[in-house]
């Protein structure tokens, strides 16, 4: 497979314009010791045949298309218009660079305004970046900017035990090249207020996630408000789903909202690539990391749309730019955009209201199973999509049977992230779960614990 | 004329998608918690798929015309990875399914992790990076755990040359170092007697960039490789031009201990108007066990799993990297083999050096020597006062992307000119034609450059009013 | 400018597509029978993908804009169809295949059989005509082969309004039928007298499109029905305006014998750029054994088989009809239910109503009572020397795509306008703005029109020559 | 799933402006009796559950890509370069309507002109039109323009007997409406110059196909001059992945040449939409049925493409058109179009090639099994990618026995065209097929053989 289109006459005119005698010679400045290795690599595929090779590894993977999936703890299937991959298989905005240049890029900067706006009000903040890589790098990044906007040496961050152990590991490896010290309560059950009593005057943000990994929504009402008098920051992480139906973070003055934007619209993909989604008050606006884009005017007074405020950035000032990032998830905040344009006001409303009932239907009917408890330590808190099975047996033990036994993918195995977990499950239901489907899962669950 | 935005087409109550009914008894909402109106714009799916696809006519990809953006590397994206990337048994994955349910999917990646290290000769490789610079980032924090896991702390200096992106510094930044610039020499390598006089025990190591942004092979490669490393520092790759030497050098030959790629560079996955993109980082055995988990493995009976290596610096994204952008750069390299990537590479600098000796008699190129994917030239042909701004936007007239523009920052007015291996003759000629067209504009009618372009949907933008208005949103109060 | 042709891009020896070594031993070739060059251009990937994205942005469709062309039914084409025609179920089933291993595809097609027995009111349906025009075809034949059968072969002669497609007297004429027009009356229905007056021993049927290509409901059906059938002919539908009638009537119930659907129109499978179609006919009990074979039966045991009917007229296209299309008015009609489908029609003719008054002040409407999904008009407003070619390019610049030019031929300078029931409020009160833009050009400047389109890629295109120089094929011979 | 887009609101200010009271009252003019019926269909569904439905449906379906395949006879597994549906997915293209305005139309337009244009050159033809439905239709359309070209009386048919069988009843449906009679020996492996032997003075044409339906190569060495000596028209049907090795009909003289075009990059998809190639002589132009682009200038003498000979076609000439056929396969011609451009000159003649060797390959194999013969009836007759192979059991037997035991799709069961061939399949072989596969279907046919 070559897409190289010289023809050797066409090669030879070449070098003759350049005055070298062959392709060899263009190289004569790398010491000859290292020049034109062996590499070992298999021998080329044509089209055909990598088409075959690589069809025949999807094919050793069992995907959550393949039948029912409880599968959630950060990547979910959802519902996806065909509208998205419409979009993002338009060449001309998957095959463009960050629109450095807005006079030929308009289209990509309209649609990521048009993102930034959506994200706004999905949010209840005032200010969107254009992406991160995932929700996890939005996270980290809004520490950082946390930690940039308290200087007066505040180094310590309380982050709620409750935020995705995978988002949390991305922060500590984030502040590996800063003094700054993460605290993080080892109960994951903790309340939102006695996290907010941990702030102290060195205290730079209080990370907090709603729905948080066990399911639970916080009440915000008031955290904001304690964490402010103590001079920090309140950070919030979120499903972007949730934020369809339920009250944003914004509203309950959070400084800053993050949230992986893979449920809408993104493949899940193994994990990546997803979107992140960052939101902040336009105070912090100088401090933002990412791209931004921003309206303005051409030269006959025109609506325009270009990259702005790029003195943040590390193409202008370098070692002292608010982060490092550059490519960042453009097609993923496409996807987004896309999404969030087909399903709309009511659509996002009742995607999320169908979660809620489902996911509550399939709680209470599992509940009712024998031996098994559903949220043990918080049975009467609010929950959205997801929600934690006390097993008498080990998850994983049970998602293997519910595996080969019955063809359902099971919850994730709380045990990977909360010593004394083994076994708890935690079970995602969302609106492409039927009815049927949780009435399987539940038949399942029964005669597995019988 | 205007695209109206989507929420000047939005109409109060417009039916949108259609949903299924709910099938099970409603459960009772939390009330407080629940909010009256979410702030999304109601529109009809006619109307979404038309607005997008006006939108994508106008911005410009690869797939519409050439797009010589120096150091981005816009080859063409195979249309057959954009079918493998959407294959249910890879898109429909979940990153926390049972490995034995996924066996494909990591020995693709174990596939990769082979292949990028052999391509650069590395002893080990992450793939998890999400883009380039948070490979750097990666990279640099691996150097920070290596000296402090030797007891040297207070190595704290990242040298960085003054053509370097600005990603370099801004991650020794990010890392906790101190970045000091480095300058170039008068054949735009690095200056190495700057670089021997830095080299005391603050030393943490150099970020070089090979080829440099002025497209020139870093000719005194081993000499600094050699002072660094007898000073006790690390000799950073940053891999943006491996496009130039995929096949004809492998970098952990050269010195370097750790380097980046771009996947969406050198192995022709595309940049979708600012990314997903793909950083991995590759490392020589003695950094190799400092490496972002989880890798892949395989174990002996040929069955792959997730390790984290044993001095891990962490996790670098929620789960094991841009697997999508994996997939396609996979299978680029297995349609490619040896062969095929030293051809890319051949083509590429062939192109390159083509359009350097067709444009630098109008376009005076400062550091004029054999230049690999890419060359930088000045951008006020024959000492006009012409600007490179103005050459780029007058380019977008005659239907090209501009070059890179005032980048690097030691050359001034600089175009940074990169063909790719993808384009052919034919299509440089027209280029070049319509450089050098540029050329006698400048000299004959410099309005025609200073008000372009001039047949774009829009004209120049005012990027100062952007940036003094923060119009970031549409108006309309968050709920 | 112009987009250089394939073979103008063309360069001898240029590297495409790479294929497989071949992996058995080669066979000797038949010299003799081995020709020397196929003809083909040479060009890389990334030229053939620039090139067709070129052409692409040189095309309208209705993903691009309001498409009002009469008749036509300028429809969305959701995109989740064309998502599931895709399905390797589907797409890579071969039609010869043992039906044990087709039972989904089979399953699929019964359905969309029954659905369309229901819409329609008919008693037998195939899916096997590839288009409008072919089931017009294959009904006719069944409509001779009907007659012959009942020993009547002397019936030769088909009725057809005046107002009718041309593709009515067309088949016609294939199927050996004499082609009789039939004028319309006062208010656009038949002549009911010319239809009496025809109604002989030779009558074999009569084709009636309702609504009429003027769209309007045929008031006199029930009439024109009963004579034909009273003389012993045989009334066929042209189903082309059925979008007005989903879940409205059926035409069963009217006293249609036989009529085609055009799933293209009526079923939202997009055009194509002028196909692939699909004209599904449904039949009465009577005509039903004549339909072409096979068609898709269920057994007692929910098994599907393929069967040809006992006296069909036999087979229209090499397999079982435009199956990929199927599935996309499958989905459509799936997608609907009864209340979607009559929703449809009703929005169909709201809008088509809504811009017949908004319009008809300006460009006279000839028999202007309430219109079905379209309306015609006459294309010379305020009674200017306009044309409706002049005002059909003159919308071009206003970024609309024109409606049916000069169809149906009894209405002088007429315009066909069909919006759709997926068009917005919105977008009819810009096109009614631009036609009333227009009609004030018409009258002061009507330079304007008559030099339109000035904002397209060409100009007005000179058909006389290309009828006279009849290049249709790019110069170079044949081998 | 709905795509309309009034609210009350607009549907209310709609009917004012019309000046009725509801929707229903638009509808006045229907039969009362027959206004609004109950229809009966399934209650609708939404995408997420129409999505699951068809897929239900698709996975109840064994695609060509499940395992080996060596079905053909008139559909084929060929290699689809992904360029072909990255350029049909093109809303541009696939939205748009007949070229009916060709400034808004260009690109179709231009396409088309190309697609003439290399059909042409691959056929040895001077004038192609912009597609038919299918090959039979071709055929049949070519057979309706020879007794239009030949008019003096002639309503004799010859057909070649190894014409594809549904490709000859297509064409019997089509003269349904005539009084041309179409005459068919019953041996299928009769020769081309016994037919030509057939032609005479009540003859319009005589109907050849090679690779004919059993795959032999025929040869059209003074075929041409014999019928034409009798006053009458060549019609040969060919398979165009043959035209990248072999010589054309045209060099033979052949006054139309058709084709089927789906090895031209389209799917299978059950049989449908195929793309119907057809191409004639100059001479015959004005009696071409379908569309037909051709080259103009604009006003400002810009080069363009429009629809010419209009004349011809149904929407002008009515009653007295060459053939009633409006839409085509417009966007079929679009993928054999790219499909051409993309795999170019070198590419179809390896593509022909590897169908060429791989066939033999696999005859020569499956020939040196104890009981069965290859192309038994001229064993040294040329052939291209097909082959017939006798078998000492029912060919349906063996076929059913590959699949279950071997998960083969065996070739085609040639009983099922000719009465006496019930021990014969006609296996297919394509580029597609790796040589692994066709040593499993040797070994496969060895052991039901024995």
């Amino acid at each position: 497979m070559s897409y190289t289109p010289h023809t050797p006459d066409e090669q030879r005119r070449m070098l003759d314009a350049i005055g070298v005698d062959s392709l060899e010679a263009l190289f004569d400045a790398i010491p000859g010791r290292a020049r034109f290795p062996e590499l070992g690599l298999p021998a080329p595929l044509s089209e055909l045949e990598l088409d075959a090779e690589l069809r025949r590894l999807a094919s050793r993977n069992t995907g959550i298309d393949a039948g029912p999936c409880f599968l959630g703890a950060g990547a979910w299937r959802h519902f996806v218009p065909a509208t998205v991959d419409y979009v993002l298989q338009r060449g001309e905005f998957y095959t463009a660079y960050t629109p450095y240049q807005p006079e030929l890029s308009q289209g990509m900067l309209q649609a990521m305004f048009e993102y930034q706006t959506m994200i706004c009000r999905l949010t209840g903040m005032e200010v969107s970046n254009a992406s991160h890589y995932d929700g996890a790098t939005s996270l980290a990044e809004a520490v950082l900017l946390a930690l940039d906007a308290t200087k007066d040496a505040r180094t310590g961050i309380v982050m709620s035990p409750s935020v995705h152990l995978h988002h949390r590991g991305v922060v500590e490896t984030y502040l590996r090249g800063s003094d700054a010290e993460l605290r993080v309560p080892d109960d994951p059950t903790v309340a939102a207020a006695d996290l907010a009593d941990m702030v102290d005057e060195r205290t730079a943000a209080l990370v907090l996630q709603t729905p948080n990994v066990l399911g639970r929504l916080e009440r915000l009402d008031g955290i904001a408000e304690a964490v402010h008098g103590k001079g920090a920051l309140l950070i919030v992480a979120v499903d972007p789903i949730a934020l369809g139906l339920f009250r944003p973070p914004g509203e309950f003055g959070a400084d800053v909202v993050v949230a992986d934007g893979q449920p809408l619209g993104l493949a899940p993909s193994f994990g990546g690539p997803s979107l992140g989604i960052f939101a902040t008050r336009r105070a912090h606006i100088r401090r933002l990391a990412g791209r931004l884009v921003g309206e303005t005017a051409d030269a006959d007074g025109r609506r325009g749309y270009v990259l702005t405020l790029a003195t943040r950035e590390q193409h202008i000032r370098r070692a002292r730019a608010t982060s490092n990032i550059c490519t960042n998830s453009a097609l993923g905040a496409l996807a987004a955009a896309t999404y969030l344009a087909t399903v709309g006001k009511a659509g996002l409303r009742r995607i999320a209201e169908l979660c809620f009932h489902k996911s509550h239907y399939a709680a209470d009917r599992i509940a009712a199973i024998d031996g098994v408890a559903v949220n043990p330590d918080a049975p009467q808190a609010p929950f959205f999509k997801e929600f934690v099975v006390e097993l008498p047996v080990p998850a994983a033990e049970a998602n293997a049977r519910l595996h080969d036994g019955h063809g359902i993918v099971g919850g994730f195995d709380l045990g990977r992230f909360f010593p004394g977990y083994g076994n708890r499950m935690l079970v995602a239901v969302t609106e492409t779960n039927t009815r049927a489907e949780i009435d399987r899962l539940v038949a399942a669950l029964r005669e597995i614990v019988s | 004329t205007d695209i109206p935005t989507l929420y000047e087409l939005s109409v109060p109550g417009r039916p949108g998608t259609s949903l299924p009914d709910c099938d099970v008894p409603p459960a009772p909402l939390p009330d407080d918690l629940v909010r009256a109106d979410n702030g999304l714009p109601e529109l009809s799916e006619p109307e979404v798929v038309r607005h997008y696809l006006h939108l994508s006519q106008r911005n410009y990809g690869v797939d519409g015309g050439f797009y010589p953006l120096g150091s981005c590397t816009m080859k063409y994206n195979p249309k057959i990875n954009e079918r493998l990337a959407r294959l249910p048994g890879f898109a429909g994955l979940h990153p926390l399914q049972d490995e034995a349910s996924a066996q494909g999917a990591l020995e693709l990646m174990h596939r990769l992790q082979e292949a990028l290290k052999r391509i650069g000769g590395f002893a080990g490789m992450t793939l998890q990076p999400a883009a380039g610079a948070q490979g750097e980032l990666t990279a640099l924090l691996m150097i920070r755990a290596w000296h402090a896991n030797r007891g040297e702390p207070g190595r704290d200096v990242i040298l960085i040359p003054d053509s370097a992106h600005g990603t370099n510094p801004a991650s020794a930044t990010m890392a906790g170092f101190v970045a000091v610039e480095v300058p170039s020499d008068g054949r735009g390598n690095v200056d190495i007697e700057a670089v021997s006089a830095a080299c005391d025990d603050r030393l943490a190591g150099i970020m070089l960039t090979n080829p440099t942004t002025l497209g020139l092979f870093e000719e005194r490669i081993d000499e600094v490789a050699a002072l660094v490393h007898a000073a006790g520092g690390l000799v950073y790759g940053d891999g943006a031009n491996m496009n130039a030497l995929t096949g004809i050098a492998r970098p952990g030959d050269l010195g370097v201990d750790l380097m980046h790629f771009n996947l969406h560079k050198t192995f022709a996955t595309p940049h979708g108007g600012g990314g997903p993109g793909s950083g991995p980082v590759g490392a020589s055995a003695a950094l190799a066990p400092y490496l972002p988990g989880p890798v892949v493995e395989m174990d002996g009976d040929g069955r792959y799993r997730l390790e984290t290596p044993a001095r891990s610096i962490g996790r670098m994204c929620a789960f094991h990297g841009n697997f999508g952008m994996l997939v396609r750069a996979y299978a680029s390299i297995a349609g490619h083999g040896d062969s095929g990537l030293k051809a890319n590479a051949m083509a590429a600098v062939l192109n390159a050096n083509y359009l350097r000796v067709k444009l630098r008699d109008r376009y005076p190129v400062p550091f004029d020597r054999t230049c690999m994917h890419e060359f930088v030239c000045e951008g006020r042909p024959d000492g006009t006062r012409a600007r490179a701004l103005d050459v780029s936007k007058r380019l977008m007239d005659y239907g090209f992307h501009p070059p890179t523009n005032y980048f690097p920052l030691i050359v001034p007015e600089a175009l940074m000119i990169e063909p790719t291996e993808t384009e052919t003759l034919a299509t440089l000629d027209a280029f070049v034609a319509a450089m050098l067209a540029i050329a006698d504009e400048a000299r004959d009618r410099p309005d025609l450059l200073h008000d372009a372009p001039h047949t774009t949907p829009v004209r120049r933008l005012d990027e100062v009013r952007a940036a003094r208005e923060l119009r970031v949103a549409e108006p309309g109060d968050p709920e």
